[in-house]
């Protein structure tokens, strides 16, 4: 039998094990473990994902979406809406006009960003989302939700570089493809 | 006698739980446990949604470690549509869902803690160790808490070698932080005075009530589907079942460190033997892509995983849509939750607490 | 020190005493009539601490017969209460004129 | 009661240790100059009241700072530290807060006595501050029946726990009062006891006797250096623990279980009330215990109202990592403890006092520590309850 | 200093009236919680008279007594009996108008026996001043037998209120 009121003792001298820790450690030997939010903050993890947002190259016209709605489909809260945007001839023009997300909704599953066959969606990493009304501050439309390339670049590096060689890839792969056709004459280096 | 509803607004239900509890003094002589507060149409909206979309909503049923619930609707579907899984993403998904258990069982044994008292201490103990995990959550898997990582026949990212290394120096520092753990409260007297002999939950009653997880196994009875199943590749691991004697609140507590122990060792071998290769098999590819498209044969499956509050079971049935005919949860939280008046007549309110914290309930599970 | 007159000390715990008497004849609760008696004790103390202070050659004669008047009291109002409990528990009642069984 | 001028105004020569005797002292002879002599009483009278209405709040408030930096600490927190340099100002804060928060009354509740309850508990617990010697002639009021002064009034805390508890109609709050009747005179008891001892060896009730006592050549004369001192002091730390409602004690406002207990139904500036009697308990609960067992006052160096704040300070401090560490008494083991073996101890105690004042040489020592170890271990014998089993894991593959 | 005195003259007639207007409501107030808490303050006041009677010891004893255990009795008693709604049951009887016609005389006729006596006020028990030691001795010494006789007294009573307020456990240990 050990001492009655032993464990007590011990588990007081934890405690202050760890008030003096807190002074003199660092946060992962036993120190203050808290990040004083708005001043210090984490960095986020690079796959880190929460509200979906919407890539343009180089200009905001230039937006890659094409306003398919696989992702308005396939959204399991269903909280993306997307209208087509058509041309002075009435025809689809391939581009949305009206893009929206319901933040309020959005559920940061990424299924969006996984069934987007144009890598025009993505996962931000912006987190600070208020707004004092649900129904209207929360509902992001498009002009809110269209980010740079740059953007993407600097917040996802690795996904944006292996995207952007992708697409590099496919546009060469294009280019080559219409090349032989036009430049046929200069006997030109095709593709392979 | 005193009739008092403890919640669905109570500091300690855990959420909108709610005890309807007939006091003699401060003895209880009749309990009522009432669910239902946080009931959200779980099984209805899958089977409404795609098979890839379910995965997002499991994360919402035991919200505290989202991987266990992902594991066994991924086994479930795999079971149903014959698929294959990859050998590294295969130690992927055990070494995430061992993590998710040890995060699991450091939140619950904290709250209970804080359950009976003890000023948050141990709580905030538990949460600062709870936070590294998250923290390679995040950076795995993309979210802290959601994580939404499993898939059919793979997981969603791999585990890169910086992650790994993060792991490796995680369970060689885990134990330390059991020790102190430990040392702050398990031979505490206050704590072994409130929690030896109280909530007795024999083993025939257990079985007979389809109690399962740690709940079941304070009550010495040696049933871990990790073993019973050795579903994915539990079978390659070497590790033990710990059961406690009494199935009193105090085994219930203790266990479950004893399970965070075994479930270190889980992790030391599945990182020394993961090896490298594919996360994901290549024919499933399109099931991420178009969600749709993927319609599993006319069929049913029932996958169960060992989740850290017991059988985590999964009951799907395909007509051959994109959507499940039938899609049900087994969820262990409720089933635990009615052995609740059994082990609370005759105890003190203080008890009541303190049981039902050990029990370990998430209502997002229980209410669905 | 403050000299009051001392017949004024006693018609002042006189009061005290009647309208404990009074609590006691009219109350119906058996509580009521604990906390009557109380009240009535409790201006018997003063009488006994007023008179050693007043008149006694021996000062600490009144003071320790009020020490007693209090232990008394405490006792009374414990097993009073205790009585009253038990009471409760068998009758599920405490007024004192719906208990009458050895009444008659 | 006898109304006469304090003794000497003149001839206190200017030291650290008088500062505040000499402060109020030229206070008095400034006004004595003005006013008739009984004014001057009732200026005497009035610094001493306004010091101490003014010293009650702000010791709740920088207590309330102070438990919040050291629990903080303890969980690796910070603690406040937003408002003024290391939070400094937060208690300003929080009282702001509390000022303009809505006071609730719940509909059927009792309403004036709901109203009198808040109110009522902070009386005793200024009352007490009248006789702790906060230094050297720098008690309030000597009372010479000081230490039972303290006894009395710190009773009364009961009452106004009760009309709150009861006036809220609230079967938490009900609950929470009946625990705190049980809880509060059950821990008089053995406090009460424990004081006894120290009544026994300075033959005096008046808390500067007491202190005056314990002096003696390099502090060695403090109560706690002997052994009934120590074990006095430790029952009477872990009841003034209990009778502040203070974890491991604090089952009276049960968190987890009763909500907030008996003010759960209190709001705004009502419970700030409550808890400023808490905390103010709490410091003269210290304080009692300092002057009782550690000397009080006495001290080589420093200031004596510095020794007297300083020691304090340490026990509070312990209150407050008291906190950080235990869990919560059950209500029956609770009621165990105080009457199956803390009561037992301090009669043992009370035993041990009188064999010291026979003897005060090693052999008594021996003898105390002989006659505790057989008594402690007979008790933990008899409360089987309270030691802990011994576990077995057995590990299944 | 003749003003304060006068002043706590004037102030011990005001605690008296105080005093009786409590226990006035103790006798008359519906509600039985109240009732306590007026009997609380009642007792607080004659400890407050016992102070100008220079019993100090007897005013510590008082409220440590009457008003921490009785009266903290009294409210368990109540709670326990009540209900926490507050049923308003009748609380007196039919009997109050002959209890106050009988008070009446009871107490005209002894106010005037306490006027017509003369009582034998001696200045020397005025001047002297009780200390608690002196009480002390005077219960070891003279009044060691009463003194032992009420700690059998409250031990039995203890005892018995134990006894009563024990539940009735069913017999089933056969």
């Amino acid at each position: 039998m050990t001492l009655f009121g032993w464990g007590v003792l011990k588990g007081m001298g934890v405690t202050f094990k760890n008030f003096l820790t807190s002074y003199f450690r660092k946060p992962d030997e036993g120190g203050i473990f808290t990040v004083q939010y708005p001043e210090e903050r984490e960095g986020t993890a690079e796959n880190y994902r929460n509200f979906p947002f919407l890539v343009y190259d180089g200009a905001p016209e230039k937006i890659r979406c094409v306003a398919c709605g696989i992702c308005e489909r396939e959204c399991p809260p269903k909280c993306i809406h997307i209208e087509m945007e058509l041309d002075a001839a009435g025809k689809p023009a391939r581009k949305p006009a009206v893009f929206d997300i319901d933040y309020g909704l959005c559920m940061n599953c990424g299924m969006c960003e996984e069934v987007c066959p144009f890598d025009s969606i993505f996962m931000d990493h912006a987190f600070e989302v208020a707004a004092p009304e649900r129904q209207i501050g929360l509902v992001r439309h498009k002009k809110e939700l269209l980010k740079s390339n740059e953007y993407f670049r600097e917040i996802r590096p690795a996904l944006a570089s292996a995207i952007d060689q992708k697409r590099k890839a496919v546009e060469e792969k294009k280019k080559a493809a219409a090349q032989p056709a036009s430049s046929q004459s200069s006997g030109g280096t095709g593709s392979l | 006698m005193l009739e008092i509803n403890f919640g669905p607004q109570h500091p300690s239900t855990h959420g909108v739980f709610r005890m309807t509890v007939q006091l003699e003094g401060e003895k209880i002589c009749g309990l009522k446990p009432v669910f239902g507060y946080l009931h959200r149409n779980h099984e209805q909206i899958a089977e409404n949604l795609p098979y890839a979309a379910i995965m997002t909503y499991t994360d919402r049923l035991d919200y505290v470690n989202a991987l266990s619930n992902n594991f066994g609707y991924a086994l479930t579907v795999e079971k149903l549509a014959g698929l294959e899984v990859p050998e590294r993403a295969q130690y992927i998904r055990i070494i995430m869902a061992e993590l998710a258990r040890i995060v699991n069982h450091i939140a619950v044994i904290g709250f209970m803690l804080n359950d009976l008292g003890a000023f948050f201490t141990p709580l905030l103990y538990a949460f600062r160790e709870r936070e590294r995990i998250l923290d390679l959550f995040e950076a795995v898997t993309g979210s802290r808490l959601m994580n939404n990582y499993f898939c059919f026949s793979g997981v969603k990212r791999d585990l890169t070698d910086a992650n790994l290394a993060v792991i490796k120096k995680m369970i060689l520092k885990f134990p330390a932080f059991l020790e102190e753990f430990e040392a702050l409260l398990t031979k505490n007297e206050i704590l072994c005075m409130r929690c030896q002999n109280i909530g007795i939950l024999s083993g025939e009653t257990a079985t007979n009530a389809g109690i399962t997880g740690p709940v079941l196994r304070a009550s010495g009875v040696n049933y871990d589907i990790r073993k019973v199943d050795r579903y994915g590749i539990y079978d390659r691991f070497d590790f033990k079942i710990p059961l406690g004697q009494k199935g009193d609140v105090y085994d219930r507590f203790y266990v479950r460190v004893l399970e965070i122990r075994e479930s270190l060792k889980i992790l030391d071998q599945a990182l020394t033997q993961i090896p490298q290769g594919e996360i994901i098999n290549k024919k499933s590819l399109s099931i991420l892509k178009m969600p749709r498209n993927f319609k599993p044969p006319v069929g049913e499956a029932y996958g169960r995983v060992e989740s850290p509050k017991g059988e985590l079971g999964f009951y799907v049935v395909s007509d051959g849509t994109p959507q499940p005919w039938r899609y049900h949860v087994r969820a262990p939280s409720l089933i635990n939750l009615t052995v609740l008046e059994e082990m609370c007549l005759g105890q003190k309110i203080a008890d009541a607490i303190i049981i039902l914290g050990s029990i370990d309930i998430v209502l997002g599970e229980t209410d669905r | 020190m403050i000299i009051l007159p001392l017949p004024h000390i006693l018609i002042f715990s006189l009061l005290l005493f009647a309208i404990g008497i009074y609590g006691a004849l009219v109350r119906r609760n058996i509580i009521g009539i604990l906390i009557s008696i109380e009240l009535m004790l409790n201006a018997a103390n003063i009488n006994l601490i007023a008179f050693s202070k007043y008149t006694s050659l021996a000062p600490e004669t009144g003071q320790i017969f009020a020490l007693f008047v209090i232990a008394i009291a405490a006792t009374a109002a414990a097993v009073g209460l205790a009585i009253v409990l038990a009471l409760y528990r068998v009758r599920k009642t405490v007024q004192a004129d719906e208990v009458h069984l050895l009444k008659w | 009661m006898t109304i006469t001028i304090p003794p000497t105004i003149r001839g206190i020569e200017f030291s650290a240790d008088m500062l505040f005797v000499t402060a109020k002292a030229w206070i008095l002879t400034l006004l004595g100059r003005f006013l008739p002599d009984w004014l001057i009483v009732l200026a005497s009278i009035t610094i001493s009241g306004v010091v101490i209405l003014c010293l009650g709040p702000l010791i709740m408030m920088y207590l309330t700072l102070l438990e919040r930096k050291l629990i903080g600490r303890i969980q690796n927190r910070y603690g406040p530290n937003r408002v003024g340099k290391w939070g400094l100002l937060q208690p300003i804060a929080d009282g702001i807060k509390m000022f303009t928060k809505e006071d609730i009354v719940p509909a059927k509740a009792d309403k004036v006595v709901h109203l009198l309850a808040p109110i009522a508990i902070v009386v005793p617990a200024l009352m007490i501050f009248l006789v702790v010697p906060f230094g050297e002639r720098m008690t309030a009021v000597n009372l010479n029946i000081g230490l039972l002064y303290f006894i009395a009034v710190s009773s009364i805390t009961i009452l106004p726990i009760f009309m709150g508890s009861w006036a809220s109609r609230n079967k938490y709050s009900l609950l929470g009062g009946m625990r705190t009747a049980a809880q509060m005179i059950s821990y008089e008891i053995p406090m009460t006891l424990a004081v006894v001892p120290v009544i026994m060896m300075s033959q005096s009730l008046s808390t500067n006797t007491i202190v005056l006592t314990q002096e003696g050549s390099y502090d060695m004369n403090w109560f706690i250096f002997t052994p009934w001192g120590i074990v006095g002091f430790v029952i009477f730390f872990l009841c003034a623990t209990a009778e502040c409602n203070r974890p491991p004690f604090d089952l009276p406002e049960a968190e987890s279980e009763l909500v907030a207990g008996f003010h759960t139904e209190y709001s705004g500036m009502k419970f700030a009330l409550f808890y400023m009697a808490e905390y103010m308990n709490a410091f003269t609960l210290c304080g009692i215990a300092v002057t009782l067992f550690l000397g009080g006052w006495q001290g080589p160096f420093f200031p004596s109202w510095l020794w007297f704040s300083g020691k304090t300070f340490v026990l509070i401090c312990v209150m407050i990592w008291f906190r950080g560490t235990f869990p919560r008494f059950r209500v029956d083991h609770l009621m165990g403890f105080a009457w199956k073996f803390l009561l037992p101890l301090t009669l043992i105690n009370i035993l041990l006092t009188a064999l010291w004042q026979f003897t005060s040489n090693l052999a008594a020592w021996l003898w105390s520590i002989l006659i505790l170890g057989v008594s402690l271990w007979t008790l933990v014998k008899l409360n089987r309850t309270f030691v802990p089993e011994k576990r077995h894991y057995l590990l299944e593959s | 200093m003749p003003i304060l005195e006068i002043a706590a003259k004037y102030t011990t007639y005001a605690v008296m009236a105080v005093i009786l207007v409590f226990a006035l409501g103790v006798v008359t107030l519906r509600n039985l919680f109240h009732c306590a808490l007026c009997l609380a303050a009642a007792l607080i006041g004659t400890a407050v008279l016992y102070v100008v009677l220079q019993a100090e010891y007897l005013a510590a004893i008082q409220i440590l007594l009457y008003v921490g255990a009785v009266v903290t009795l009294v409210i368990f008693a109540i709670m326990l009996t009540e209900h926490l709604a507050g049923k308003t049951v009748r609380q007196n009887n039919s009997q109050s108008l002959p209890a106050i016609a009988g008070l009446l005389g009871f107490v005209s006729l002894l106010t005037a026996l306490i006027l017509k006596t003369p009582w034998p006020v001696t200045p020397t028990a005025l001047q002297a001043k009780v200390l608690v030691m002196g009480l002390g001795k005077a219960l070891m010494g003279d009044y060691v037998f009463p003194f032992e006789v009420i700690s059998i007294v409250l031990i039995a009573a203890l005892i018995g209120t134990v006894v009563i307020a024990k539940k009735d456990q069913p017999e089933e240990k056969a």
